[in-house]
C-alpha cells in the first residue's frame, strides 16, 4: 500500500462521515452519531497490517474501523438509517455495528467493554492456532475503566495475541485528559502488565501501520499483547450536535491543520494533488451510490422484532 | 411559590437546591462540572459552587460509586450521576454488594446517605445499551430506595427527598420526559420517602404506572373517557418503600388492575404489583391482572421496530378495555 | 445406566463429558484448573484435559466473561465459572449488556454459545456478599436462559442442555445442596433447553419452587399429607425459558398457588409466577397466591438471625395451609 | 514504639487467631475465616503510622487490621461466633466487620471491592481538611480487580489522601502469582497511575512503618495516593479447612522460619526472650478474657433480624 491507497481509504471514511451527518441533519439517521472525523488514520494505517481472518472490535466511535475493514459501505449506510439493513437488520445502528463476514466483531457502546470480548477473540486464535490477531481499538477515557485493566492483564498472562491501540484524542466527550490521569502517555501504563506500549502520531498512517504492525507480528509469533497508544484529535463534537463549547478557541481550527487528510495534501505536489482530486472524486460518487443503495433497502418488518433474542 | 419548569430545569433546581442549603453535598460523575452535564442537568452549579463541591471523574462508575459510598458512610453527602441507567451494569457491585448492604452488616453502626441520579429508557434511534430501564434490578435489592419521577415537581421534589434522606436513594429519571414542562412548587417543604399518588380518578380500572408510563396512562384515560371507561390511574412514584395500600385501596374499589412500565415484562416490577394484587386483593379482583410492558427483547435501533416493542398509551387503552370487558 | 452421585460430583461428570465429547469447549474461571475448584467441581479436569482446555484466570470476572464472549462469538465454546453468584456483580455489564446483546443486535449474525457456572444461597454464618440467590437479575434480562438445577440428576443433566445450547446459558448451581446424593442418569441423551417437572402430584395445592426450595416443598408435602393435604409439587428448573404451561396446567388442577424461593421477596422471580397465574390463570384461582421468600433483608451472617430469614420447609407448609383454609 | 509494643501488637494478633481457629474446630464460630497468620507485621507496622481518626479499609482476611486499630478484641470473638456483638451485632461475621468508633472502614468479601470506598473516606478527609488519611489494604490478586484500577486513578487525578497496601503473599486463593501476572512487582503498576510505588519486606514491622509512613505523610501533605507492596507468606490456608495440597513442599516450613514473631524470637537474646515470655503470658490472658467475655455475649434476638436495613 502507499500513499494513495491510504489517502482513498481516509477519504472514503471522511466523506462517508461527512454525508452522514448531513443525513443526520436531514432526518435521515434517527439515533445518535459518534464521529472519527480526523482519526482516520488509525483504522486506515492499522488495517494496511492486518489480513483475512484477524478480528477488530471498535466502539461506537467506530465507523472508521468497520470501513477500513472492508464492512459494506451501503449496509453501513442503511444500518444507520434504521433500515433492515444486511450489517445488522436495523437492530445496532451506529453504536454497535457488527460484520462476522469481515471479522469485525463489533462496536460498543459500553466504554471499554469491547477489549474482554476481543480478548475472548484473541483467545479462539490461540487455541485454534489460527494465526489470527485480534484488535481492539478504544479510547483515551476508556483506559480508566476496571474492564480495560482486567483484560490487558488476562491477556498478558495467557499470552494472548491482542493489539490494544488507544485512540488519544485528549477528550472523553467533554472532558480533558488532564482531568482524567496523572500520567503524561497511556502506554505507560503497559510496564505495569509486563508487555510492550509504544505512542505514535496517531495523524500519520504510516507511522501507525509501522506500531501496530510491530505489535500484530509480536501477537502472531505468540509473544502476547501490547498496547499503540495513537495521539490524535477530534475535528468534531463528541457526538452529532455536540456545541463544543468546551473546546478552546482555535483548538478545532489548529487540528484541521494537523488532520491526516489536510496533511497529505498541503505536502502534496501538483502532480499528487491531481491524483487525489481524482480520488475524491470517485470516492465522492462511491459515496453517492451506497446512499442510494442504502436508501432502497426497506425498513425493517415490526414482525420480525422478536426475532434473533434466542436460537 | 410555583415556577414553570421543564423536567431537566426541575432537576437543575433541585440540585442548585442540595448544594446549596447543605454544605456536606458533593456532586459528582462524567462531564457534570465545566460541561453541566450531557443533559444540561447541572448546568451552571459548577460556576456557582466551584471545583470543590462538583467535580468531573473519569469513566469509573465502580470507582465513583464506592467512592460515593465511602464518602456517605464518613461524613459527606455525596450525589454521583451515572450518565445512562445502562451503565449502571458496570458498577452493580457497589450498589448491590456494598451501599445496600453496608448499614445492615453494621447494625446500623453506618449509613450511607447518599443519592445516584440516572436517566433510562428507550429514545429513537438509540441501541440496546443506551436504552434500558432497570428499576427491577434495583428494586430487588433490599436496602436501597427506588425513585422514579414522572413529572417536572416530582423530579424537583423527590430529588431533594433522596438528598436529605439517611439512606442510599437511586433516583432513575425518564430521559424523554426531560423537555416536559410543568410547574415546580420550589417553596415546597421536602417531602418524606415514599408514597404513591392517584394522578386521576375513576372506578371501572385502576392502571398503576411510573416514569415515562404515568403520561401515557394518563392520556389513556383519556381516550378510555370519550368511550365511558373511567380509569384510575396511580403514579407509583417510588418502587421503595413500595406504597401498596394506595394500590390496594384503588383496586377495591375497581376491581381491575392494569399495572404499566417501559421495561420488559418479565421479572420487570410490573410483577410485584401484580402478585401483591394476586395475595391482598384477590378478593377484590373481578378480571385478570394485566401488565403493559415491552416484550422481551433487547431495544433495537430502527424506529420501525422500536415500535413495535415500546408500550405507549395505546397499549393501556387495550389492556384496560380487555379488562374491563371481563 | 444411572450411578449414585452427590450434586457436586454430578457437575464433576458433565464438566468431564463436556470436555471430553466437545472440542471446542473450553473451562476458565478462579481457582479451578490445579486447583480443581474451591468445591472440587473440577476436580481431576487439568490432569486429564491439560491447560489447553481448562486454566485458571486473574481474579477479573469481568475481564473472562467478556473474553468467554469474544471466545464464543468467533468459535469456541467457553464454559466460565463465577465462584459465588455474589461476584456476578462485579461483571454484571459483561452479562447483560454484552453477552444478552450480541445476537439480537447483530440481528443473528453472531451467536454466543457460553455458560456462565455459579453457584447460590446462603450458609451457616457466610456474610450478606457470600449469601445471595440473584436469578431474578438474571430472568430480567433478555438473551439469557436461566437453568437452577435441584437434584444431582439436573445438575448433570440441564449443564449439558447448557453447553450444547447455542444461546448463552447461566447455570445455578445450589451450594447447599452440593453434598445431596442421588441418580445421575450418566448416558441420557442429552435434553432440549427449558421444561418444568411436576416432581409430586396433589389435588389441592400447587406449589411452584427451584433450587434449594424443591427438596424443602417435598419434605412440607410429606408433611402436609400427614394432614392429608395433597400437594402437587413443581420444580421449575428453567427460569428461562420459562414452561407456565405446566404451571398452568397445574393451578387448573389445584386452584392454589404456592410460590417458594430463598431469594428476597420483593421483585424475586416468584413475582412473576404470581403475576402470570393472576393473568392466565385467574379463573381457575380459589385462593389468593402465597410467596414463601426471604423477607427484604440482606442476609445475616448469624445464625440465630439466619433462621428468622431462610425460607425452608415449614415456612411451605404453613403457607400452603393457609392457601387451602380459604 | 519500639521492639516489645510490636511483638505484644503481633503476638495478639497471631494468639487472636490461633484461638479462633481451635473455635472453629470446636463449632464456635459458624462461618468461614481467613486468617492473617504469617502477615501481622503489615497492620501492626502500618498503624503506627497512623492516628485516630485516620481510616482504615481491609479484606476479608482483615482480623489483624482490626485488632491493630484498636477494635475491641471481644467484640471480635463474639461477632465471629454469631452473637449479638457490640461490633455489628452478628450481622457481619469475620469476613465483613467494621467499627466506626475506631475508623475501621470495614472488611470486605468482595475482592478489591474496599478500595474505591476507601477512596470515597478520602475524598471526606480532603473535602473537610481533616488531615484523615485512608489506608486501604488488598491482597495481591486483587490488584487485577477493575475496581482496584478505577480508584486508584481516580484517587491520583484528584490527589486524594489514599495509601493503597498491597500485601503480596503470592497467592491468591489456590492460585500463585506467576499465573495472575506478567510483572515481578504489583507496585511497579503506580507509575501507570502518576504515583509513587514501594516494595518491601512485609515481615518487618519497622519496614512497613517506615514505607506506610512516608506514604501517609505525602497524603497528608495533600500530595496523593501511594502504593506500598509488601512482600509476605501465609502460613496458613486461604480459609478455614484449606488442606494446602497446592503448595510445594516444604513452602510453610520455610515460611515459618522467616515469619515476624519468629525473626523477633531467633534475633532475640536471653534478657529479650525473657520479656517476650512474658508478652506472651500476657497476651495469652487478654485472648482468654475476651473469648470468656465474648461468650457472655447473648445470640442476637431474631425478633430484631429486619432492623437497620434502612434509617
Ligand atoms: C461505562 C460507560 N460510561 C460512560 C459512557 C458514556 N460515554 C460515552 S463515550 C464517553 C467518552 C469516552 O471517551 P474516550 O474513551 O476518550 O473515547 P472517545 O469518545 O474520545 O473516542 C463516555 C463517558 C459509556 N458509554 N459507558
Ligand atoms: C470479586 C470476587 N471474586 C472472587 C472472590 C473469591 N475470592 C476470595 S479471596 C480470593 C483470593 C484473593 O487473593 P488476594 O487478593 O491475593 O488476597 P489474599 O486472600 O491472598 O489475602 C478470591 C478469588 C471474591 N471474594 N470476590
Ligand atoms: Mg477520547
Ligand atoms: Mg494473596
Amino acid at each position: 500500500m502507499g500513499l494513495p491507497d491510504d489517502y482513498r481509504a481516509m477519504a472514503r471514511i471522511r466523506r462517508f462521515e461527512e454525508r452522514l451527518t448531513a443525513l443526520k441533519d436531514a432526518g435521515e439517521i434517527p439515533g445518535s452519531i459518534h464521529l472519527c472525523n480526523g482519526q482516520e488514520a488509525i483504522p486506515v494505517g492499522a488495517a494496511r497490517t492486518l489480513r483475512d481472518g484477524d478480528y477488530v472490535t471498535a466502539t461506537y466511535r467506530g465507523h472508521g474501523w468497520a470501513l477500513a475493514r472492508g464492512v459494506d459501505m451501503a449496509g453501513l449506510f442503511a444500518e444507520m438509517m434504521g433500515r433492515d439493513s444486511a450489517v445488522n437488520g436495523g437492530r445496532a445502528a451506529s453504536p454497535y455495528l457488527s460484520d462476522p463476514g469481515r471479522w469485525f466483531v463489533g462496536e460498543n457502546s459500553i466504554v471499554g467493554a469491547g477489549v474482554p470480548i476481543a480478548t475472548g477473540a484473541a483467545l479462539t486464535a490461540q487455541r485454534t492456532g489460527s494465526g489470527a490477531v485480534s484488535v481492539v481499538s478504544i479510547g483515551d477515557g476508556a483506559m480508566n475503566q476496571g474492564n480495560v485493566h482486567e483484560a490487558l492483564n488476562m491477556a498478558a498472562v495467557l499470552d494472548l495475541p491482542l493489539v490494544l491501540v488507544v485512540e488519544n484524542n485528549v477528550y472523553s466527550e467533554m472532558s480533558r485528559i488532564e482531568d482524567m490521569v496523572r500520567v503524561r502517555q497511556l502506554a505507560e501504563r503497559a510496564a505495569g502488565y509486563g508487555i510492550p506500549g509504544r505512542v505514535v502520531d496517531g495523524n500519520d498512517p504510516d507511522a501507525v501501520a509501522e506500531a501496530v504492525g510491530e505489535a500484530v507480528t509480536r501477537a502472531r509469533e505468540g509473544s502476547g499483547p501490547s498496547i499503540v497508544e495513537a495521539m490524535t484529535e477530534r475535528l468534531v463534537g463528541h457526538y452529532s450536535g455536540d456545541a463544543q463549547h468546551y473546546r478552546p478557541a482555535g483548538e478545532v481550527a489548529a487540528a484541521r491543520e494537523r488532520e491526516p487528510l489536510a496533511r497529505i495534501r498541503a505536502a502534496a505536489d501538483a502532480d499528487l494533488a491531481a491524483r487525489l482530486d481524482v480520488i475524491d472524486a470517485e470516492v465522492a460518487a462511491e459515496v453517492e451510490a451506497a446512499i442510494a443503495a442504502a436508501r432502497a433497502v426497506p425498513y425493517p418488518d415490526p414482525a420480525t422484532v422478536k426475532e434473533y433474542v434466542y436460537v | 411559590m410555583s415556577e414553570s419548569l421543564r423536567y431537566i430545569q426541575a432537576v437543575n433546581a433541585a440540585l442548585t437546591w442540595a448544594l446549596d442549603s447543605r454544605s456536606d453535598t458533593v456532586y459528582f460523575g462524567e462531564d457534570v462540572a465545566l460541561p453541566g452535564g450531557p443533559f444540561g442537568a447541572t448546568k451552571g452549579l459548577h460556576k456557582r459552587f466551584g471545583s470543590e463541591r462538583i467535580f468531573d471523574t473519569p469513566i469509573s462508575e465502580t470507582g465513583f460509586l464506592g467512592m460515593a459510598l465511602g464518602a456517605a458512610m464518613t461524613g459527606l453527602r455525596p450525589i454521583a450521576e451515572i450518565m445512562y441507567a445502562d451503565f449502571t451494569f458496570v458498577a452493580m457491585d457497589q450498589i448491590v454488594n456494598q451501599i445496600a448492604n453496608i448499614r445492615y452488616s453494621s447494625a446500623g453502626r453506618w449509613k450511607a446517605p447518599l443519592v445516584i441520579r440516572m436517566q433510562q429508557g428507550y429514545s429513537p434511534g438509540a441501541c440496546a445499551q443506551h436504552s434500558q430501564s432497570i428499576e427491577a434490578y434495583l428494586a430487588h435489592t433490599p436496602g436501597l430506595r427506588v425513585a422514579l419521577p414522572s413529572t417536572p415537581d416530582d423530579a424537583y421534589q423527590m430529588l431533594r427527598t433522596a438528598v436529605v434522606s439517611d439512606d442510599p436513594v437511586v433516583v432513575a429519571e425518564a430521559r424523554m420526559l426531560y423537555p416536559t414542562r410543568g410547574p415546580v412548587r420550589t417553596d415546597a417543604p421536602v417531602e418524606p420517602v415514599g408514597g404513591a399518588r392517584v394522578v386521576r380518578d375513576g372506578r371501572d380500572a385502576t392502571v398503576v404506572a411510573w416514569s415515562r408510563m404515568v403520561p401515557a396512562a394518563l392520556a389513556a384515560a383519556d381516550e378510555l373517557a370519550a368511550e365511558g371507561i373511567e380509569t384510575e390511574v396511580i403514579d407509583l412514584r417510588w418502587l421503595n418503600p413500595l406504597d401498596f395500600e394506595t394500590v390496594g385501596a384503588s383496586i377495591s374499589r375497581t376491581g381491575r388492575l392494569v399495572v404499566a412500565h417501559e421495561a420488559n415484562l418479565t421479572g420487570g416490577f410490573g410483577a410485584e404489583i401484580a402478585a401483591r394484587a394476586a395475595s391482598e386483593c384477590f378478593t377484590d379482583l373481578r378480571a385478570p391482572v394485566a401488565r403493559v410492558a415491552a416484550p422481551d427483547v433487547p431495544m433495537p435501533a430502527a424506529p420501525a421496530l422500536q415500535k413495535a416493542v415500546v408500550p405507549e398509551a395505546a397499549h393501556v387503552v387495550e389492556a384496560v378495555r380487555r379488562t374491563v370487558n371481563r
